[in-house]
């Protein structure tokens, strides 16, 4: 047997075992789906290599799987990601209820994940990413209680009709080039947008869905923040970013294409719609007041990022989109992951309730801090390479100046909600609720602190990402990439030298932490967060001083007209609409016998009279 | 070995031009403001004594460990953008690491320390900190925008992203590039109001309203090293403006120290000059509320910006 | 040959008359002799079917006279491969209601009994007849006892669904009947391989008109709207075996009707585009009529007929692959939605009301049921790896293979609708909700075992379909080959 | 002695028992009170602390008016390196501008106490030394310096900018020599200045350690 | 011949399209009935109308003027070619069976309808609809 058949067995076995061992001992669902994943990412990263293939045939279909540099490289993601967030999740999940099911659909997730990069022919893609789209859609329903019922129809309705549209993209290939395989639709030009256009839009539509693309990306938030966090962790991390890599693949005709005018209009739409997108996660995420919901605007922003860069075509924005992807994965896992354990540890994640956890919970402060500025952008972590590379890539080379200024715009403003994040769950006073908190047990800061030290290593040594992202462009069509293992280059030769930076960062945090921090440390009072000034007057117990609502009221105001554009009330109001107009029409079915005697009779009559249009 | 320790060496001496200068510029604008207001004023070394009062307060309050970091943050995001911005072009002592990073690294540097700073703000508890690490995060989305669009008016129009390569140019070509591309230079200017927090932008740490905002906790030494990162950072942002637009300093055709002490005149007259236009601007003007100035960023300098933009199209050969 | 394909009819009819008369020796006899009568019947398909493979098909010849005179019963491929499914998923309903019946009074499970045997031996006749008007007899049997058994509790929903059947049944027969005459006039003959041999020399004109008879009185069988009114009513009244016999067998049995008369007897051009419109239109009214239903069997009903208008969608189509697709789906439609009336039964059960509302957080009550149910509803929408992906592939390959794009955007649209209905469901059902009593009815050990051999075979064939594509795709082939099937059973007399 | 009892003239068995209680301390623990035991970075530093007086002024009465008048172009108090400070985490001297009232006592030491060391309390105008004229009331207090160690007192009723101003420069000459900054004085006689306190502040909610 | 027969063949063009007026006349009536009649039993009445329609103008369709029963008799062998279809009238007794349990079975579940609704007014029998 193959092994790569075992692997995906393995998986799809272990998803079932999981469920049955839940019935017999609930404490050991949890390691046990974490044991399957870490045994499967052994397996597959020792026994399988780049390159690999193999061929078969089921039901009548020629089907290949098989792995290219450039899936390979979106593997790392998925199962690293995996293990790290089961890990997590089994303290996470410790004492909820139905864990056999909560594993088990999140093992068939990674099995579909996992089969999606997979796969070299367009059934499996679609077959495993249906798998992949109910599984997740079983874990976004989970915590659902019965207001949210709604959140996981919407995310499994979008992603229904992104998935039905690239399998209508899928069919039209198999009709107009009489083949099922990725390659050779690449080859025999499938995804130009000369000859058959609707099937590049369709399967760009259907990838776009799921890396939740500007006027689709309701679902986004609501499921992100509705499932449980360590699902999130690779709900956001990874599973977006099979749209992503999927996008990758359509555009692979372009960037091999040697006229790129011709997919001047795509790239400008979709590369307009990865920027509309990131703006409009960001100026939603800043408003939010669970950290959650924060969070998960912010990676629709951050995947905008993405589909901007993937959309550059050129080296460089592409080196950013696959760099911000992995990055994406690492820093917003964290962040998850740290929003997570504060749910676990304090109950809640709504901002407005908590503040001041970062005296009980300095571990996860530490790792939260380190993501956020990871996610801001701020050298010298891993963050500001990606963003680095987004700039040069549309100023230097795809010449996209209004783009770029509204990526900057979104990452700017992802300033804000960044430390609104931080405040909101771990700084500002401390308030009695949040006094018998405690830090998170220790399998869940290790995976923490382990997507911490990669986003930090990343921004000194960006290189370690570069090496693999840059054999997957060379997978999809790109010749000759050149990267440096620590400083950046633009065309024009202008360098950023991380390392140097990174280091001297350090050298004068060292410097400065001696001579600042160290030297008053034993000198310096500390004081609790009641002690603050407040005109002289004293804060009682029950006084909240938290300042934790309407947090960025003046941007609000400011920024007014953006707020109008609620694409979510858009969508809710077709919903309605179509919901009402339906119920208009299922009253064809009166409940009277009558009726329906009569309907028979009219439609006997009409056919009669039609029969000659009808019949020959 | 050796260029190392000239490197070192340079940084010490940045780092103390910069504090020097920083701060007599703050005692400065005082003294303008004083005179301006008809009063004698403080003198002009008034901060340095602040300073030094501040740094020997007895007891030093902080509410956490961040807030016990935030100077921290501080100086590092001071040391690091100095170490990236050419004082004075082509020096030994006061080139630094001009040619390792480039402007979009410095514009996210810069960042670093006020975030660090909010932080530390944060973790007081006080809500009027809250509040001002608020309207300044607004305020930052405000104006880095024309800021950004003057930024890459000049990247496409010089074709190079890297601060000392503009400087090249200038030298090269004689000519400064508020000539070449005074469009960009508006936008910046206006942008830079935002960027020093004086009126009419400073309802950041509005004093009444606020309570001085982010640093209503901070007192002693904290406080003392805050107001030098900020003056720190004013040097900063004047140099870099001038480094930008107006030719930077220190490129003379003297050798040694003459050529050094040179350049750093011209630096600081160029400075100075460039520092009295905010100056003048706060000295008359009265408060915008945040979104009021959030506002007055996305209307004319951000128009100026994209002017600048289509003009550096126009002369880049683009369109037109 | 021992057993013959009139076994498929003459067991359960003898049995269904045996009953009483058996329940006299025994009380338990009514629920055991039908098990044993269909587990026969399956015995029966595989009998047959393996005879097929090899010898080619059967037709059997009535009371001695030959075929075009007699009545003749002919399993081809096509035939067999639908009986044995009708009889297999009918043996599976009745293990699963083997207990379900045990709550019922002693006498009425005998008249359940009799009738459900009525329906299973007319759906079976009505497939393997070769003889129109036997064909009649059948669906009127079928008609019948369906009636009955949609009225069979005796409330006062089940009366009024019963009468609405009954009343719409009565339009199909009469319409049946006429179409009959019709073509008994033109052709001389009763016999569907005559018929259609004899059929072009029939007049355009008298060929549409029957034919449009005949479209009216089977598409009331098929669930073609508009002529589906009857069906919400009787699938949401019927006892949920019945409710899954309808789905399984008898819908079954109405569109191989339909097929029958469409693809062998007559040899019209544009039914197939009216096959395809209608079965679009049935389609989407029927899931869009389901969208908003508060009735979970009700809504499964409206979900049977949307499947029943893909199915209709494939076989206008009418290509290989279609025909292929659309028995694929047949034989999925009917073991999913059995699956779905099984648990959706015990839903029922556990909740006292048939509303969907009153299923938030099921499944801590009822795991495994739950559990069936998501599967099923997963199943049905057509997501991989189960057995319905498989079926909703091939049809969609097929019609792009004839370029109708916009039909494949529908159906995809449609199954948008679908999938909104369903997963609301299973969202409910895998709420987590706060409280929870144990579950007062749990599942028996019969309707567990009924219940997972169909889950099993939906993983199994969704993960590897070949091990029954071969027997649909001989069905397509003998299904669409009709010159075969005329000289087959004209000359093997 | 438990708390005044009536309200009015106090007979004088009482005004001897207060002036027992309320005898003010002149406590020099922690002062540095010589020239010659300033070393020299001490000199320095109290150079710049006599030229950077960051002030938090609360407005207690009256004479709050007095205060923006010195900061005006007129008198121009920033000469002197005086100027405000909007929390009293960053002021050095606290101005007390005129009577003050039991309620608005507790909000003085709550912010007295924030202020960080060396801090300078200036004390405005007669109100503030004995009463003044509110010397009988039943709910001002008359003699600050029973509850927070004042530095400068400035007579008159109220004290003009030009006394403001010379009240400043006289407690720049107290810094200079080390004479100025009762913090630690404060925090050494806490119980006695608590005591004080408690008498005339009735809903007493400070916490018990002066750390809080 | 009896008058009866001689009448019959002078008028037979006229007695073929009674026949089939009269059928279709009842079968008309019959949908009449069933459609537009709001009483149950009324509609079932109408279904059987339409049934003896139906069953009429079979039946006149295997008719063959003049011919004989389709007996197959000793001395009459050849009695094939002028004999009336047999096969309509084996159908029709059939059909008529079918159409007698139908409408048994209709009355007795109007019998129940009639118990649980206290009406037979079919506009009244719609609570299950939608």
């Amino acid at each position: 047997m193959e092994i790569i058949a075992i692997i995906l067995l393995i998986l799809l076995v272990g998803s079932f075992l999981t469920y049955f061992v839940d019935s017999f001992n609930k404490k050991w669902t949890g390691t046990t789906a974490f044991l399957i994943v870490l045994i499967t990412a052994g397996i597959f990263f020792t026994k399988i290599k780049s390159g690999y293939q193999f061929n078969f045939q089921l039901a009548g279909l020629d089907l290949q799987w098989g792995l290219t540099d450039y899936s390979y490289y979106f593997v790392y993601i998925i199962l690293g990601l995996s293990v790290l967030a089961l890990l997590y999740s089994i303290k996470y999940m410790e004492g909820k209820a139905r864990l056999g099911y909560f594993y088990g659909s999140f093992i068939l997730t990674v099995l579909g994940m996992l089969g999606v990069v997979i796969s070299q022919d367009f059934v499996s893609l679609f077959f495993f990413w249906e798998i992949m789209t109910w599984a997740s859609f079983l874990l976004v329903i989970y915590n659902a209680y019965y207001k949210i019922k709604t959140k996981g129809i919407k995310y499994m309705i979008f992603s229904a009709v992104g998935a039905y549209a690239m399998f209508t993209a899928i069919v039209f290939i198999h009709v107009h080039y009489d083949t099922l395989l990725i390659s050779e639709a690449i080859a025999k030009g499938a995804f130009n947008f000369e000859q058959y256009i609707y099937i590049p839009i369709f399967l760009l539509l259907g990838f776009g869905i799921k890396a939740a693309v500007m006027p689709f990306h309701v679902w986004a938030p609501p499921a992100y923040a509705k499932s449980p966090m360590s699902f999130t962790t690779i709900f956001s991390g990874a599973m977006s970013k099979m749209g992503v890599f999927g996008i990758g693949l359509v555009f692979t005709s372009f960037y091999l294409s040697s006229n790129p005018e011709n997919f001047f209009w795509v790239r400008t739409i979709l590369g307009w719609m990865g920027g509309i997108t990131a703006v409009m996660g960001t100026i939603y995420a800043l408003i939010q007041t669970d950290a959650k919901k924060l969070l998960a605007y912010s990676s629709v922003a951050q995947l905008g990022y993405i589909i901007v860069g993937l959309s550059t075509g050129t080296q460089l924005g592409v080196m950013a989109a696959l760099y911000l992807a992995v990055i994406h994965a690492v820093f917003k896992g964290a962040l998850f992951m740290v929003a997570g354990a504060v749910e676990k540890q304090a109950g809640t994640t709504d901002m407005t309730q908590i503040s001041g956890l970062i005296r009980k919970m300095p571990y996860t402060f530490v790792v939260a801090l380190v993501s956020i500025i990871a996610l801001a952008g701020v050298p010298p972590l891993g963050g500001f390479v990606g963003k680095w590379l987004l700039y040069e890539a549309l100023i230097t080379e795809s010449n996209n100046y209004i783009l770029v200024v509204v990526v900057f715009f979104s990452s700017t403003a992802a300033f804000m909600y960044s430390y609104r994040f931080l405040f909101g769950l771990f700084l500002g006073q401390e308030e009695k609720e949040t006094e018998h908190v405690k830090e998170a047990p220790a399998t869940m800061i290790i995976p923490m602190i382990i997507l911490a030290i990669i986003a930090t290593v990343a921004g000194a040594y960006p290189g370690l990402i570069f090496e693999p992202a840059a054999k997957a462009m060379q997978a999809i069509g790109f010749q000759d990439v050149t990267w440096q293992m620590s400083s950046l280059t633009n065309v024009w030769g202008d360098t950023t030298d991380l390392f140097l930076i990174a280091m001297l960062i350090f050298a004068v945090f060292i410097i400065s932490f001696v001579f600042l921090t160290l030297k008053g440390l034993k000198k310096t009072r500390y004081v609790g967060t009641k002690d603050i000034s407040t005109s002289g007057e004293l804060p009682k117990e029950w006084e909240n001083l938290t300042f934790q609502l309407d947090f960025f009221k003046p941007f609000e105001r400011a920024a007014a007209p953006l707020y109008k554009m609620d694409m979510n009330k858009i969508w809710k109001d077709l919903g309605k609409n179509l919901e009402a107009f339906f119920g208009f029409f299922r009253k064809i079915y009166t409940g009277n016998g009558q009726t329906y005697a009569l309907y028979i009779v009219i439609f006997l009559v009409v056919l009669l009279l039609f029969r000659d249009v009808l019949f020959s | 070995m050796e260029g190392i320790f000239i490197k070192i060496l340079g940084a010490f001496l940045t780092a103390i031009l910069a504090f020097v200068v920083g701060m007599l510029y703050g005692g400065l604008r005082r003294k303008v403001i004083a005179r301006a207001q008809n009063r004698v004023g403080p003198p002009i070394h008034q901060n340095f004594l602040d300073l030094m009062k501040l740094q020997a307060k007895r007891t030093n309050i902080a509410h956490g460990f961040m807030g016990h970091m935030a100077p921290v943050w501080i100086i590092i995001a001071a040391m690091t953008v100095l170490m990236f911005i050419p004082i004075l072009h082509g020096n030994l002592w006061f080139e630094n690491l001009t040619m390792k990073g480039d402007l979009i690294f410095l514009l996210y540097m810069m960042v670093f320390g006020s975030l660090g700073m909010a932080l530390g703000a944060g973790q007081s508890g006080n809500p009027n900190s809250a509040m001002g690490v608020s309207r300044g995060l607004a305020q930052l989305v405000g104006f880095e925008i024309p800021f950004f669009l003057a930024l890459i008016a000049l990247m496409i129009q010089f074709n190079t992203t890297s601060i000392a390569v503009l400087m090249d140019h200038q030298e090269a070509t004689g000519r400064w590039i508020i000539v070449d591309n005074p469009f960009a230079f508006i936008a910046a200017l206006l942008a830079s109001l935002g960027m020093f927090r004086y009126a009419p932008f400073d309802i950041v740490g509005a004093p009444a309203e606020l309570a001085s905002g982010p640093r209503s906790e901070f007192g002693g030494k904290y406080l003392g090293t805050m107001m030098t990162g900020g003056a720190v950072f004013a040097f900063i942002k004047l140099v870099m403006y001038v480094d930008l637009f107006l030719g930077g300093a220190g490129n003379n055709n003297l050798e040694g120290l003459a050529g050094t002490a040179l350049g750093l005149v011209e630096l600081l007259v160029k400075t100075f000059l460039l520092y009295m236009i905010p100056v003048f601007i706060g000295l008359v003007t009265p408060r915008f509320r945040t979104e009021q100035a959030i506002q007055f960023f996305w209307k004319w300098p951000t128009f100026f910006g994209i002017l600048a933009i289509v003009w550096a199209l126009y002369k880049n050969g683009t369109i037109g | 040959m021992v057993i013959t394909p009139v076994h498929y009819i003459i067991a359960p009819l003898i049995a269904a008359f045996a009953i009483p008369l058996l329940t006299k020796i025994h009380k338990d006899a009514a629920r055991v002799v039908p098990g044993i009568v269909l587990f026969y019947n399956v015995i029966v398909s595989f009998v047959l079917m393996k005879h097929i493979r090899e010898h080619g098909m059967i037709s059997e010849v009535l009371a001695g006279w030959q075929a075009p005179w007699g009545i003749n019963l002919v399993v081809t491929p096509f035939t067999g491969y639908l009986a044995s499914m009708v009889s297999i998923l009918g043996f599976i309903i009745w293990l699963y209601g083997f207990r379900f019946k045990r709550t019922l009074k002693g006498g009425e499970i005998k008249f359940y009994e009799i009738l459900q045997m009525m329906m299973i031996a007319g759906s079976i006749g009505i497939i393997i007849t070769g003889d129109i008007f036997n064909l009649f007899v059948f669906i009127e049997i079928v008609g019948i006892s369906a009636f009955s058994l949609t009225a069979f509790y005796r409330s006062r929903d089940g009366a009024e669904a019963g009468f609405k059947y009954l009343l719409i049944g009565g339009f199909a027969s009469a319409f049946l009947l006429l179409g009959i005459i019709i073509i008994y006039t033109q052709t001389g003959s009763l016999n569907m391989a005559q018929i259609a041999e004899r059929m072009p020399d029939v007049p355009q004109q008298m060929k549409i008109i029957a034919l449009i008879f005949f479209l009216v009185a089977l598409g009331i069988e098929a669930e073609m709207f508009p002529l589906n009114g009857w069906a919400p009513d009787a699938y949401s009244q019927a006892p949920t075996p019945t409710s899954a016999t309808f789905a399984a067998v008898v819908s079954v049995a109405g569109v191989y009707a339909l097929i029958r008369v469409v693809y062998t007897m007559f040899d019209v051009e544009g039914v197939n585009n009216y096959l395809m419109i209608m079965g679009f239109v049935s389609m989407l009214i029927a899931e869009i009529a389901a969208i908003s239903q508060k009735n979970l069997k009700r809504m499964l009903a409206y979900s049977s007929m949307g499947q029943i208008g893909l199915v209709l969608i494939a076989f206008g189509i009418g290509s290989k692959l279609a025909v292929f697709g659309a028995l694929f789906l047949m034989l999925n439609h009917g073991v999913i939605k059995s699956l779905l009336f099984m648990t959706g039964s015990y839903f029922i059960y556990n909740t006292e009301d048939k509303k969907i509302k009153s299923l938030n957080g099921i499944y801590k009550k009822l795991p495994f049921v739950s559990f069936l149910f998501g599967l099923g509803a997963l199943a049905l929408i057509g997501f991989p790896p189960f057995s319905g992906f498989w079926s909703k592939f091939y049809i969609l390959m097929s019609a792009a293979d004839e370029k109708y794009i916009f039909l494949i955007i529908g159906i995809l649209l449609v199954t948008v609708i679908e999938l909104t209905y369903y997963l609301r469901v299973v969202g409910r059902i895998f709420f987590a909700k706060e409280e929870g009593e144990p579950a007062s009815h749990k599942p028996s050990v019969n309707a567990i075992i009924a219940m997972s051999s169909l889950a099993l075979f939906i993983i199994v064939i969704g993960v590897y379909p070949d091990l029954i594509m071969p027997h649909i795709q001989s069905a397509a082939e003998a299904l669409l080959d009709k010159s075969n099937y005329i000289q087959q059973i004209l000359s093997l007399n | 002695m438990s708390e005044i009892k009536s309200i009015g003239i106090p007979t004088p068995e009482e005004i001897k028992q207060a002036q027992i209680d309320f005898a003010p301390r002149c406590t020099s623990a922690g002062r540095v009170n010589d020239k010659e035991t300033q070393g020299m970075v001490e000199h320095i530093l109290n150079f710049a602390r006599k030229h950077s007086l960051f002030v938090v002024a609360y407005g207690t009465g009256c004479g709050a008016i007095e205060i923006p008048a010195t900061m005006t172009s007129r008198y121009d108090a920033e000469r002197f390196g005086i100027r405000g400070a909007a929390t009293p985490r960053q002021a050095d001297v606290m101005l007390i501008t005129g009577y003050l009232s039991t309620k608005t006592l507790k909000r003085v030491i709550r912010v007295y106490e924030q202020m960080q060391d060396p801090k300078y309390v200036i004390a405005f105008g007669s109100c503030a030394i004995n009463g003044g004229m509110y010397f009988d009331s039943y709910n001002t207090i008359n003699a600050l310096d029973r509850y927070l160690p004042v530095d400068v007192y400035i007579s008159g009723c109220m004290p003009r900018p030009e006394s403001v101003i010379k009240g400043f420069v006289k407690l720049q000459e107290l810094i200079k020599n080390g004479n100025a900054g009762n913090g630690e004085a404060y925090r050494s006689d806490l119980d006695w200045y608590r005591k004080n306190q408690q008498k005339v502040i009735k809903n007493w909610d400070f916490p018990d350690n002066y750390n809080w | 011949m009896t008058e009866f027969q001689i009448l019959f063949e002078q008028h037979k063009d006229l007695i073929t399209i009674a026949v089939y007026g009269t059928s279709i006349a009842l079968i008309v009536i019959g949908l009449y009935a069933v459609l537009m009649k709001k009483h149950l039993i009324k509609i079932v009445i109408g279904l059987s109308i339409m049934d003896a329609g139906i069953h009429l103008l079979f039946v006149a369709i295997g008719y063959i003027s003049g011919g004989t029963a389709p007996i197959f008799s000793r001395g009459n062998e050849n009695a094939g070619a002028r004999m009336v279809d047999p096969v309509p009238q084996a159908l029709v007794l059939t059909a008529i069976v079918i159409g007698f349990a139908i409408t048994a079975l209709a009355l007795s579940l109007i019998i129940r309808l009639y118990k649980h609704h206290h009406t037979a007014n079919i506009d009244q029998l719609n609570s299950l609809k939608w």
